[in-house]
């Protein structure tokens, strides 16, 4: 299909674009780390069990450090104006949209797959037993997240006060998602089998398929002039 | 037609007021008062149904914005725009007047239960939709961006309504005067007829909504012929 | 029972006075701009293309 | 193919709300020809060029590049139309290689890297090869941009204000550029205010004001004096 390959050289070029000077992932890793810590000196976790705010703790972070990517994601083509570039090449907005929601996609999971580990660390609280559910959960929630987040990240990077409208726009329309995802990691952090969050990882796999559908197909009326 | 059109501005608001009076006099006198919370229960009947229609409105945002990205006329936008501030006038009636109504029976301003924030969650949603209209300046582009968040907005709906209820279990026991479930049929009543009264009211404040829509934007286009003018 | 009609009281009172507050707003936008727009018909000299 | 003209255009309009921006241009093009638009700020010029490569949508009117319509087969006409405008569309954090690369790959054009070096090899930037283009001076950027423009050896080429922001020396780099263009018999529409650098490269000549074309001369007629009066009239026409 040549609107994936399509999807996949613009997919690369950003990653390429982030590789070579690590501005997004260093931004979104200090952030991260920083509202780790915050949240170490609210909670007094000799008292609360970790297994029940860790969830909380984990979607704060990750939702917070994902905006970062998000509008980063649209100021590297606004440089240049390199968006018009990709308008006058024999490309689909839909593939644009891919790739770009894909390099999203990869840097909020690398994020994720950093501060994972090192929030078991800060809390010690034991993660590893339960890696995989929980890479189930990250998967679908992110994607959601992402596949919103870049359709609103495409829009906010050209109105004024994007920095604020981003934000407003991605955490009101992304609350079920947010939702479904406390709720699955919390049945995961708890040790309870996947089986009882069924009912959460429909909802999520729903929000991921309706909104990633719709971005996909009114991305053309964000990016055009 | 242009007989309707000019008896419309007398006639709509006095069948407007008529039905609020009669609705008003429903709600106090008619319906009886319920068993637990007495009297106060009876702000349920223009609690309850602004939030219907609150939802009805988004997604009359939802259809317009829909059309306006298919025929790419200004009319969807305006009365996508004009739909989506009454419907959050009708989503701010619904937020204070639950806690309103929560206090004196729960003892707490708000309750985290599923139909109080489902509208929470939409009036955040349309509330930043306004937002990205006022801070985008081309007018196109505007449209065009507001249609995309019309119908992001009018999709996330049902599934915020889905996802709370879960999260949160169902609506309280609301309405036993004489004891079986569900509604009594009296307070059924009134309380169908509230929605008719509030629909009237949609109505007619779209009425005198689109109307300016329209005016903004003949004179800004008004204005723009003037400063070309002006600058030649 | 008594101090619970303040609520329901309020909760009423709120609705119309916010509708009204809202109806007003938009009475004196509407009243402002169809000043302004007669008023800039006038100074460009055109005749209004048919009143809508 | 070639018979048919290169650009054609009917009854062209474009509107920002009340205002037209392009208000009923007619303009017919032939392969080969290299024909420049001079206009003052506002008449409309870069509407018509968004317009002709499909950024912008028309309210009214017909356009036809090589015989295909940018709105209904707009992917095939993308692939051979060039676009060098005075922002570069290149990303300052890859070096000059990749960016290359990655449009050749846009394009699906075979052999990126061998098609990439040969163009950096053309506008005389292989030293520089693979250094970050934020790195670049303004004229080794247009340089740049335009072995971007024709990395896929477009038919038609656009050119908007190429030669703003541009020193002496890029300047003369860039009409250099152009004249090679043109002698490879490639299409090329210019919209500049440089009067001096337009009337010399083309081959035709246009005046734009409020969104007509109200002129349309080969340039094999005017002198640089005889153009500047000619632009001064139309221009102030408008302005009176």
């Amino acid at each position: 299909m040549d609107l994936l390959r399509k999807a996949c050289v613009i997919w690369l070029k950003d990653l390429r674009l982030e590789w070579r000077t690590l501005d997004s992932i260093s931004g979104m890793f200090f952030f991260s780390l920083l509202v780790l810590v915050i949240f170490n000196f609210t909670f007094d976790f000799t008292v609360v069990d970790f297994k029940d705010l860790g969830p909380g703790v984990l979607w704060v972070t990750f939702t917070f450090a994902g905006i970062l990517a998000l509008s980063h994601s649209f100021v590297i083509e606004k440089e240049g104006d390199c968006m018009q570039g990709l308008l006058l090449s024999p490309v689909d907005p839909g593939a644009i949209y891919l790739g770009k929601m894909l390099s999203n996609l990869t840097l909020i999971l690398g994020v994720e797959i950093i501060l994972v580990p090192l929030t078991s660390v800060l809390f010690n609280y034991p993660i590893w037993g339960k890696l995989p559910a929980l890479a189930a959960v990250l998967g679908v929630s992110t994607l959601g997240f992402a596949g919103v987040g870049t359709l609103l990240g495409a829009m906010t990077a050209r109105t004024r006060r994007g920095e604020v409208l981003l934000p407003l726009l991605l955490f009101s329309i992304c609350i079920p998602i947010i939702i479904a995802a406390v709720q699955t990691t919390k049945v995961v952090m708890q040790g309870r089998p996947l089986g009882d969050a069924r009912e959460w990882f429909i909802i999520g796999a729903a929000f991921d398929a309706i909104f990633v559908t719709a971005a996909y197909l009114t991305f053309e009326y964000v990016i055009e002039e | 037609m242009n007989g309707i059109k000019r008896a419309l501005p007398v006639v709509l608001p006095m069948i407007l007021f008529a039905l609020v009076v009669k609705g008003l006099y429903g709600a106090f006198f008619e319906a009886p008062t319920e068993i637990q919370m007495g009297d106060v229960q009876r702000i349920f009947y223009f609690h309850a149904p602004a939030g219907i229609v609150a939802f009805l409105a988004f997604g009359v945002t939802g259809v317009a914005s829909f059309l306006y990205l298919w025929r790419k006329s200004l009319i969807f936008d305006v009365v996508a725009y004009a739909s989506a501030e009454v419907g959050l006038i009708f989503c701010t009636i619904v937020l204070v007047t639950g806690p309103l109504w929560a206090r004196p029976v729960w003892g707490t301003w708000w309750t985290w239960e599923a139909r109080l924030t489902t509208t929470l969650a939409l009036w955040l949603i349309y509330a930043s939709y306004i937002l990205v209209r006022r801070y985008t300046d081309n007018r196109d582009q505007q449209a065009r961006f507001a249609a995309v968040l019309g119908i992001v907005g009018a999709l996330d709906v049902p599934i915020v309504y889905r996802s709370i209820t879960w999260w949160r279990g169902l609506h309280p026991v609301v309405l036993k005067a004489s004891g079986g479930g569900g509604l009594d049929p009296e307070m059924r009543s009134v309380f169908l007829f509230c929605i008719i009264v509030y629909l009237t009211l949609y109505a007619c404040l779209m009425a005198v909504r689109i109307p300016i829509g329209c005016a903004e934007d003949e004179i800004a286009g008004l204005r723009e012929i003037l400063a070309r003018r002006r600058r030649a | 029972m008594k101090e619970n009609f303040i609520y329901l009281f309020g909760a009423y009172t709120f609705i119309w006075i916010l509708l009204a507050v809202y109806l007003g707003v938009l009475m004196k936008k509407q009243r402002s701009i169809r000043r302004e727009i007669d008023a800039i018909k006038a100074r460009l000299g055109e005749t209004s293309r048919g009143d809508r | 193919m070639a018979a048919e003209a290169a650009i054609e255009v009917r009854n062209l309009r474009r509107s920002f709300g009340p205002l037209p921006a392009v208000d009923g241009v007619d303009l017919v093009v032939r392969p080969g020809q290299f024909i420049t638009i001079f206009g003052p700020n506002g008449a409309g010029k870069t509407t018509l060029l968004r317009l002709l490569c499909g950024l912008l949508k028309p309210t009214q009117g017909e356009i036809r590049l090589m015989g295909l319509s940018p709105l209904k087969n707009g992917r095939e006409v993308k692939r051979r139309i060039g676009f060098i405008a005075h922002s570069p569309f290149l990303y300052g954090g890859l070096s000059a290689r990749e960016n290359l690369i990655f449009y050749a790959r846009l394009y699906s054009l075979p052999g990126a890297a061998e098609r990439a070096s040969e163009r950096l090899r053309e506008v005389g930037l292989m030293t520089r090869a693979d250094d970050p283009v934020r790195t670049f001076s303004r004229g080794m950027q247009q340089r740049l941009t335009i072995a971007r423009a024709l990395l896929h050896d477009p038919e038609v080429v656009f050119l908007d204000e190429p030669y703003t922001g541009l020193d002496q020396q890029a300047s003369r780099m860039l009409r250099s550029l152009l004249d090679a263009i043109r002698g490879r018999g490639r299409t090329v529409l210019m919209v500049t205010h440089n009067l001096e650098e337009g009337l010399e490269l083309s081959s035709r000549v246009a005046i734009m004001s409020r969104g007509r074309i109200v002129e349309d001369r080969p340039a094999s007629d005017l002198t640089r004096v005889q153009l500047e009066t000619l632009y001064a009239a139309k221009v102030e026409a408008w302005t009176s």
